[in-house]
C-alpha cells in the first residue's frame, strides 16, 4: 500500500475530492497547512509597518491506496487541482508498511 | 397625543422654523444618549453582525468598508448634507433642501430646534447618514473593489439618501403628502433593502454561489453585533422621538416586543421548516422584526409591535428564501429580503396598526386613505432608489472595476484591498 | 432621603396607585437609558460572557438560549406577566397580582408610574424577567437540550419569577414585611443562581466531569461580556432607583465601587492560594462583587459598597471551589456560587450597611429587627425557588428529555441542536 | 455661551464650593450616562482594542492589565484620590489638593455639585483616573511582568495622574493660569501618552523588534474595541460639559467630526503612501483624531472639529513612523504618537480654534496670549510625567523585575504570568 | 524504526495517550485534520440554506517508534480508541530511515 | 529522495527558513502541531481549577529533499533550531516513493 500526500490550493479540495470519488477513493484525511515555495506570498501591513509573508495556506491532503490504484490517484489529484499557475502543489508518494482500521482491526488493503 | 405627533410625524418642521422653545435637560440627555445609541448600531454593531456573517478572508473588508462608509458620511452631512436634508429648498423644496446650512453655518451653541439644541438634532440625524449606505453593503460582500464602493457610496449618498430624508422628514412632497415614518421604513430600510437588491445583479454573484456552501465565519461576534443592534435600536427608535416622555416611551417599548417577536417567529417557522432552530436565525428574525417595526414605531401601540415583529419574522424568512433559493440572486447578507421587504412592509402597516382603534396614535385619514399614502411612499422610495442606484452603479463601473478578479476573489479582499488579515491565532 | 426611600423601597406602589406625578424628562431618560443597559446586560453581555466559558463546540447553544429565553420572557411580560407582577392581585394580592394589564391594556402614551411614563417602567421591569432565566443556563450549560431549556425556562417564569418578582416589588407579603432588595438580590440572584443548583443536580454532571478539563473556548469574549455586564449593571442597579437624582448617582457610585473590590478581593485571593492572577478570575470576581452589592446598592453609603464587594470577591471564590471540587457539584458556570450566595449574603447585609450609621439610607427597624426580615426574604426565595424548579424539572423530563445523549455530547450541542458551527477561521 | 464655560473651563471649581444650584434630572441623566459611557471604554473598549493587536499569546494580559489597573485606580479614588484631585489643598493648593474627603467621607445623598449630585461627580471623574493609566499598557504590552506592572500603575496614579488632574481641573495652579483642557489632552492623553514612551525607553523592546513581525492576532475585536471608544468617547467629551445642553451637544457634535476626519485622514495618507487603506489604519486615525480633538472639544466650532480631526490623522500618522521606524523605539501599540502627540496638538489648537472667530467659545486673552499658556500646559505636563514616571520605573525596577524573561516571553504572557489561554478553538 | 500514525476521534485523545504511556511510549505529535470516509458528516444551516458537510473533525497522532514496538503501541492505540462505531479511524504504519534528537543530535533509537 | 520532517519550537521557525535557504532548499511545508514529550508542560487554572497541559505548541516542517542534500538539510535544521534546551525537537527521514509537480507533471527531483 501507498499513502499519496497531496499539497494543493485550498479552493481545490472540493474539486479533488470528487475527482477523487470518480476512482473510487473513498476516503481521506485533510489537514491546513503552510506552504513555502516559488509561490509569492504577500504583503501585509500594520501602522506603516510592512513586511512579507512568504507563507501561503494551502491544504494537505492524506489518501492510503493500494499499489495498484497509485496511479489513478495520483492522475486524479493532478488533474483537478491543476490551475497551470506557480503554487498549484506538489503530490508525494510514500510506502506504507501497514494499515489497520481500528473499529474491526483489519489490516491491509481490507482496512482502507 | 398632540405631543407625540410632534415627536413623529411632524419633527421634519422643527428644524426649518425658528424655535421659540426652551431648551430641556432631560429631552436634552436622551438625544445626546439616542445619538450614542444610534452610532453604536453601526460601529461596532453592524460591523460585527456583518463581519461575522462572511468568510474568513473576507471578514475586514466588510468591516472596513462599515466604517469607512461611516466617517465618509458624516463629512458629506457637515459639508452639504444636513443642509440639502433640513433646510429650506425654496422653489426645489419638494425635492431637495437648500444650501444655506452647508459647513452647518449658523449653527451656534444656542441654536435650537424644538426644545432640544440643533447641534444635537444635527448629530442624531448623521448617525442615520452613516448606517443606511453601510447596510447595503452586505449586498455585495465579498467582491466588491473598495475604491469602487467608496465611490458608489458618496454618489448615493448625494442621489438617494438626501433626497428620500427630505422628502419624508425635511419638509418635501411625502410629508407634505403625509406620509407616515416614523424612524425610517423608506428613508433607511427600503432605500438600503432595494440598493443591495441592485448590487447584487449589477456586480453579481460570487465565485462559487450558490453550488458552494459560504458559511459565516464567526458566530459569536455576529450575535455580538445583532445584540449592539437591539441594544441601539432604541436610540433609533425612540430616539425619533426628539422628546423623552410618553412617547419615546411607547415607542421603546413596541420597538424592543416586535425584535423579540420577530426572533420568535423566524426561529419557530425555521423550526418547523427545517427541524431545528438556529441562533443566525434567531437574530435574522429580530433584525426583521425591528426593521418592520421601525417605520410604525412611533404611532403604534403594544398590540402593533407584536403584530409587526411576527409580521417581520415569518414574511422576511420566506422572502429570504425566495430570493436567494428561488431567484438565486447573491444578495450575499439578505439585505433585500430582510430590510427592504421588512421596511416596505412596517411602511404600510403603520397605517394600519396607527389607528387609534388598534392602540395606535391615530392620524385624520381613514386607514384605506391612509394606507395610499403609504403606498405611495412605499413605491415611490423602491422606484426611485432601484433606477438610481443603477445608474450610479453603471457609472461607476465605467469609471473603476467594481469588483475583484476571480484569484483575487479566491484569496480574499482582506489581503488583496487592505494587505492584512483578520486572525493570527 | 425620603425621595431614595420612594424610588428604591417603596417602589413597589408606584404602578399600584394611579399616578399623579407629573413627567419628568430627566427621569425619563435615565430610565429609558437603563432599559436599554439593562438590555445589554443580556444581548451581547451575558451571552458573550457565558459563550467563551463553554467549549467551542457548545459557544452557540448557550448564546442561543440566552437568546431565546430573552424573547420568551418579554412576550410573556406582555401577555400577562407585567399584570401578575404588578397589578392588584385582590385576595390573592399576598401571593400574585391580577389580570387587569394582561395585553398591556390600558397602558397608553399617557399611562404614568411615578414621574415616568408606565411604558418605561414597564419596559426597564421587562429586561429583569428577560436576564434572570438566562443566568441559569450556567448550570446546565453543555448538555441541555435546547427544546426541554425552553419548555422549563417558560414554566420558570411563571412559578417562580412572577411570584418572587410580585412578593418583593409588586405588593406582595415580603413587601408588606418590609424586604429591602433594591434592584434583585432575592427575586435575580438567588432566584437563578439556586435554580442553577438545581439543574446541576437534576440533568448530572457534564461528561467526563470533573477528571477532563473543560476550558474556555474564548476569554476574549468572555472579558467583553464581563464588561458589557459592569456597562449593562449601572443600569440594572442605579436605574432602580427610577428617577435620575442623588440616589441613582450614590447607588451608581457603590456599585462600581463594588464590581472594582470584588474583582481585586477574587485576584487577590487567587494570586494568594494558586500562585497567580487570572483575568477569569478577575472577571468573576466582578460579577461576585455586582451580584453581593445588588440587593443593597440603593440603601448603602460608599463603605457599605467597599464592604459589599470585597465580600462578594472573597465568599464567592470559596463557595465556587467548594460547590466545584468539594461537593464536585457540576453546576458549569458556578451561577450558584456567584450569583446564589452573592445574592443571599448582600440581601443579609444591607441590613448592616443600610444603617444609617454606616452611611446606609437608614430604617425603622433595629439592625437585627432588619435583618431579620431579611433573612426571611432570602430563606423563602431559597426554599420556594427549590422546590417549584425541581418541580418543573421533574415535569419537563417527564415530557421531553432534558439532556442529549452521550454521543451528542461528544459531538457538541451547536451541530446536535441547531446544525451550525460558531467557527470557520 | 457663559455656561459653557462653566461647564468646561470653570468646572474645576464646582466641586470646591458649596454648590447652591438645585439638582436638574436632565443634567443628572446625562452625567450617569456619561459616567456608563467612560466606564465602557475601558471595559471591554480599550481592552478588546489593545488584546486584538497584540500576539495572540499575549492577548490576556493586556486586558488582564486593563481590568487589574481600572479596579485599582477605582479603589485608590475612594480612599484618598478624589480628594486630593478635588478637595482644597490649603497651602499646596497649587500642586495637589486636601485630605478631607478621603474615603469620600461628607459625600452624602444630597451633596451636589453643580447641578448634579457630587456622586455623580465622583463617578465620571473616577472613570477619568481608571482609563488614562490603562492606556499607557499599549507602551510596555507583551514583555512586561503583571506585578511590576500593577506596582508601577498605583504610585504612577498617586504621583503624576492626582497632581497634574488637581493642576488643571481641580484648582491648582494651571488651572489658576487659565489653561484650556476641556477633557484631558494634558491630564490624560499626554500623560499616557508620555509613559509609555519612558516605558519603552526604559523596559526595552520586544524580543524580535524590530526584525520579525508581530502582528495583529485578532482585528476584528480591534475594531470592535475601537467602535466602542467612539461611541464612549461621547460621554468622555461631551460628559466634560457637565450639563446637558447646548455646550454638550456641540462637544458631541466636533467630537464626532474630529473621529470621522481623523479616520479619513489616516487612510488617506496611507493610502497615498502604501497603496491601499487598511482597517487598522482608519480606526488608528479614528484615534489620533479623538484623542487630538479632546482637550479642545468644548470650545471649537464644527470647522474646528474637522480641522483638529484631520491634523490627528495626518500628524499622528508620520509620528507613528517616526517613533517605530525611525527611533526603532519599541512603543509596542503606538501610544505615544497617537496619545501623546495628538494630545499635545489639540492642547495647542484649542488656543487656535477656541477663538471665536473661528466658531469657538472665545476666551480673554489674544490668541497667541491663550497659546503661550496651553504651551506651558504641554510643556509642564510632558516633562512632570517624563520626570517622575522614568523615576517611578526605576523604583519599581529596583524592588521587582519589570519584564520577563526570554524564554516566558517566547512563551507568551497568558501562560507566564496568569495560567490561562485565550483560545482552546 | 518506524512512524505510527492513528486517525483517531478527537474526545479519544486523552485514552490514547493513557494508553500509550502504559506500554512505555513517551513522546508523540498530535495535529488536528478532518477526516472523510464511512462516517458521515452532519448538515449545518445558514438562513436556510442546508448543506452538508462530509468532513469530520479527527486527531491525527504521530508516534515514532523503535521496530519491536511497533506491535505493541498499534495495539494500545486500537484498544483505547475503538469505540466499535463507524469512524473509529485508522492506523498507518511507515518506515522511518532516520531520527535525530536535535537537542543532543543523537540519532537511530537513542532519538526516539 | 527524501522527506525530511522536524518537529520544532515555534519561534525558531524563521531561522529554519532562512538555514535552510542558505543550503539551496526552496520549497516546505510547515503545519502547526502539538508535542508530548520530556518537555513539561504548564498549568492552566480556571476558577480554581487547575490542570496540566502536557502538549506545548511545536511547529512540525516537511521538506522533500533529494537523497543527496538530506545530510545538509538534517544539519542545516539541527544548528538552527537548537536552543541545548529540553523540547527542541526531532527531526524524521522518510523514504519518498515519487513526488509529481501538479502544475506541470514534473516528476522525481525536477518536481522538487
Ligand atoms: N521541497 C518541498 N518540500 C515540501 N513541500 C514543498 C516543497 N516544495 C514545494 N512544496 C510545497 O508545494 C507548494 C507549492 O510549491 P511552489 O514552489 O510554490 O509551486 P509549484 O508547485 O508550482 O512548484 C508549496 O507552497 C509547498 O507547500
Ligand atoms: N484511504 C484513506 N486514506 C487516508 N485516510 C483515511 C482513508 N480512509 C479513511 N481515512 C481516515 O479515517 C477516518 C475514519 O474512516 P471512516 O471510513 O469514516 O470509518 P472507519 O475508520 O470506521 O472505517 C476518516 O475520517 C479519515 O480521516
Ligand atoms: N516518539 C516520538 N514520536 C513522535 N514525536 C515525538 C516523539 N518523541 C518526541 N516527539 C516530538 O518531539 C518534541 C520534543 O520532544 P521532547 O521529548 O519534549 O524533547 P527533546 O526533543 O529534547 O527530546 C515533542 O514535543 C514531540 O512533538
Amino acid at each position: 500500500m501507498k499513502l499519496v500526500t497531496a499539497i494543493i490550493k485550498p479552493f481545490k479540495l472540493d474539486d479533488v475530492r470528487e475527482a477523487l470519488s470518480e476512482v473510487g477513493v473513498s476516503g481521506m484525511t485533510v489537514s491546513e497547512v503552510k506552504g513555502f515555495g516559488r509561490q509569492k506570498g504577500h504583503t501585509e501591513l500594520y501602522r506603516g509597518a510592512e513586511y512579507v509573508v512568504d507563507f501561503v495556506p494551502k491544504i494537505k491532503l492524506e489518501v492510503a491506496v493500494s499499489d495498484g490504484d497509485v496511479e489513478s490517484v495520483v492522475e486524479a489529484i493532478t488533474n483537478a487541482s491543476r490551475s497551470g499557475k506557480i503554487g498549484d502543489g506538489k503530490i508525494f508518494v510514500y510506502n506504507l508498511q501497514q494499515v489497520t482500521r481500528i473499529r474491526t482491526g483489519e489490516t491491509g488493503d481490507d482496512a482502507l | 397625543m398632540f405631543k407625540t405627533l410632534v415627536g413623529g410625524m411632524l419633527l421634519t418642521l422643527l428644524p426649518l422654523v425658528a424655535a421659540a422653545d426652551e431648551l430641556d435637560s432631560g429631552d436634552t440627555a436622551w438625544m445626546l444618549t439616542s445619538s450614542a445609541l444610534v452610532l453604536f448600531m453601526l460601529l461596532p454593531g453592524l460591523s460585527l453582525f456583518y463581519g461575522g456573517l462572511v468568510r474568513s478572508k473576507n471578514a475586514l473588508s466588510v468591516v472596513m468598508q462599515c466604517f469607512a462608509i461611516g466617517c465618509v458620511a458624516s463629512v458629506i452631512w457637515f459639508v452639504i448634507g444636513y443642509s440639502l436634508a433640513f433646510s429650506d429648498g425654496g422653489s426645489m423644496n419638494w425635492f431637495i433642501g437648500g444650501t444655506s446650512k452647508a459647513f452647518l453655518s449658523g449653527v451656534s451653541f444656542d441654536s435650537m430646534s424644538g426644545t432640544i439644541p440643533e447641534s444635537v438634532f444635527i448629530i442624531f440625524q448623521m448617525t442615520f447618514v452613516m448606517i443606511t449606505p453601510a447596510l447595503f453593503v452586505g449586498g455585495f460582500a465579498e467582491r466588491i473593489r473598495f475604491s469602487g464602493m467608496l465611490l458608489f457610496s458618496i454618489l448615493w449618498i448625494f442621489a438617494v439618501y438626501l433626497p428620500l430624508c427630505h422628502w419624508v422628514w425635511g419638509g418635501g412632497w411625502l410629508s407634505d403628502l403625509g406620509l407616515m415614518d416614523f424612524a425610517g421604513g423608506t428613508v433607511v430600510h427600503i432605500s438600503a433593502g432595494v440598493t443591495a437588491l441592485v448590487a447584487a445583479l449589477v456586480v453579481g454573484s460570487r465565485k462559487g454561489f450558490p453550488r458552494s456552501p459560504m458559511p459565516p465565519h464567526n458566530l459569536t461576534i455576529t450575535v455580538a453585533g445583532a445584540g449592539m443592534l437591539w441594544f441601539g435600536w432604541f436610540g433609533f427608535n425612540a430616539g425619533s422621538a426628539l422628546v423623552s416622555d410618553g412617547s419615546a416611551g411607547m415607542t421603546m417599548l413596541v420597538t424592543h416586543l416586535a425584535a423579540a417577536c420577530g426572533s420568535l417567529a423566524w426561529m419557530t417557522v425555521e423550526w418547523i421548516k427545517h427541524g431545528k432552530p438556529s441562533v443566525l436565525g434567531i437574530v435574522t428574525g429580530m433584525v426583521a422584526g425591528l426593521g418592520t417595526v421601525t417605520p410604525a414605531s412611533g404611532f403604534i401601540g403594544p398590540i402593533g409591535g407584536v403584530a409587526l415583529g411576527v409580521a417581520g419574522g415569518v414574511v422576511c424568512y420566506f422572502a429570504t428564501q425566495f430570493i436567494k433559493r428561488g431567484l438565486k440572486l447573491d444578495d450575499s447578507l439578505d439585505v433585500f429580503p430582510v430590510h427592504g421587504v421588512g421596511g416596505a412592509m412596517g411602511t404600510l402597516l403603520a397605517a394600519v396598526f396607527g389607528a387609534a382603534a388598534l392602540g395606535g396614535v391615530g392620524f385624520d385619514r381613514s386607514i384605506t386613505g391612509q394606507l395610499g399614502v403609504q403606498a405611495i411612499g412605499v413605491l415611490a422610495a423602491v422606484g426611485y432608489t432601484a433606477l438610481v442606484s443603477y445608474v450610479i452603479f453603471k457609472i461607476v463601473g465605467a469609471i473603476t472595476p467594481l469588483r475583484v478578479d476571480e484569484e483575487e476573489e479566491d484569496q480574499g479582499l482582506d489581503i488583496v484591498c487592505h494587505d492584512e488579515r483578520g486572525y493570527n491565532f
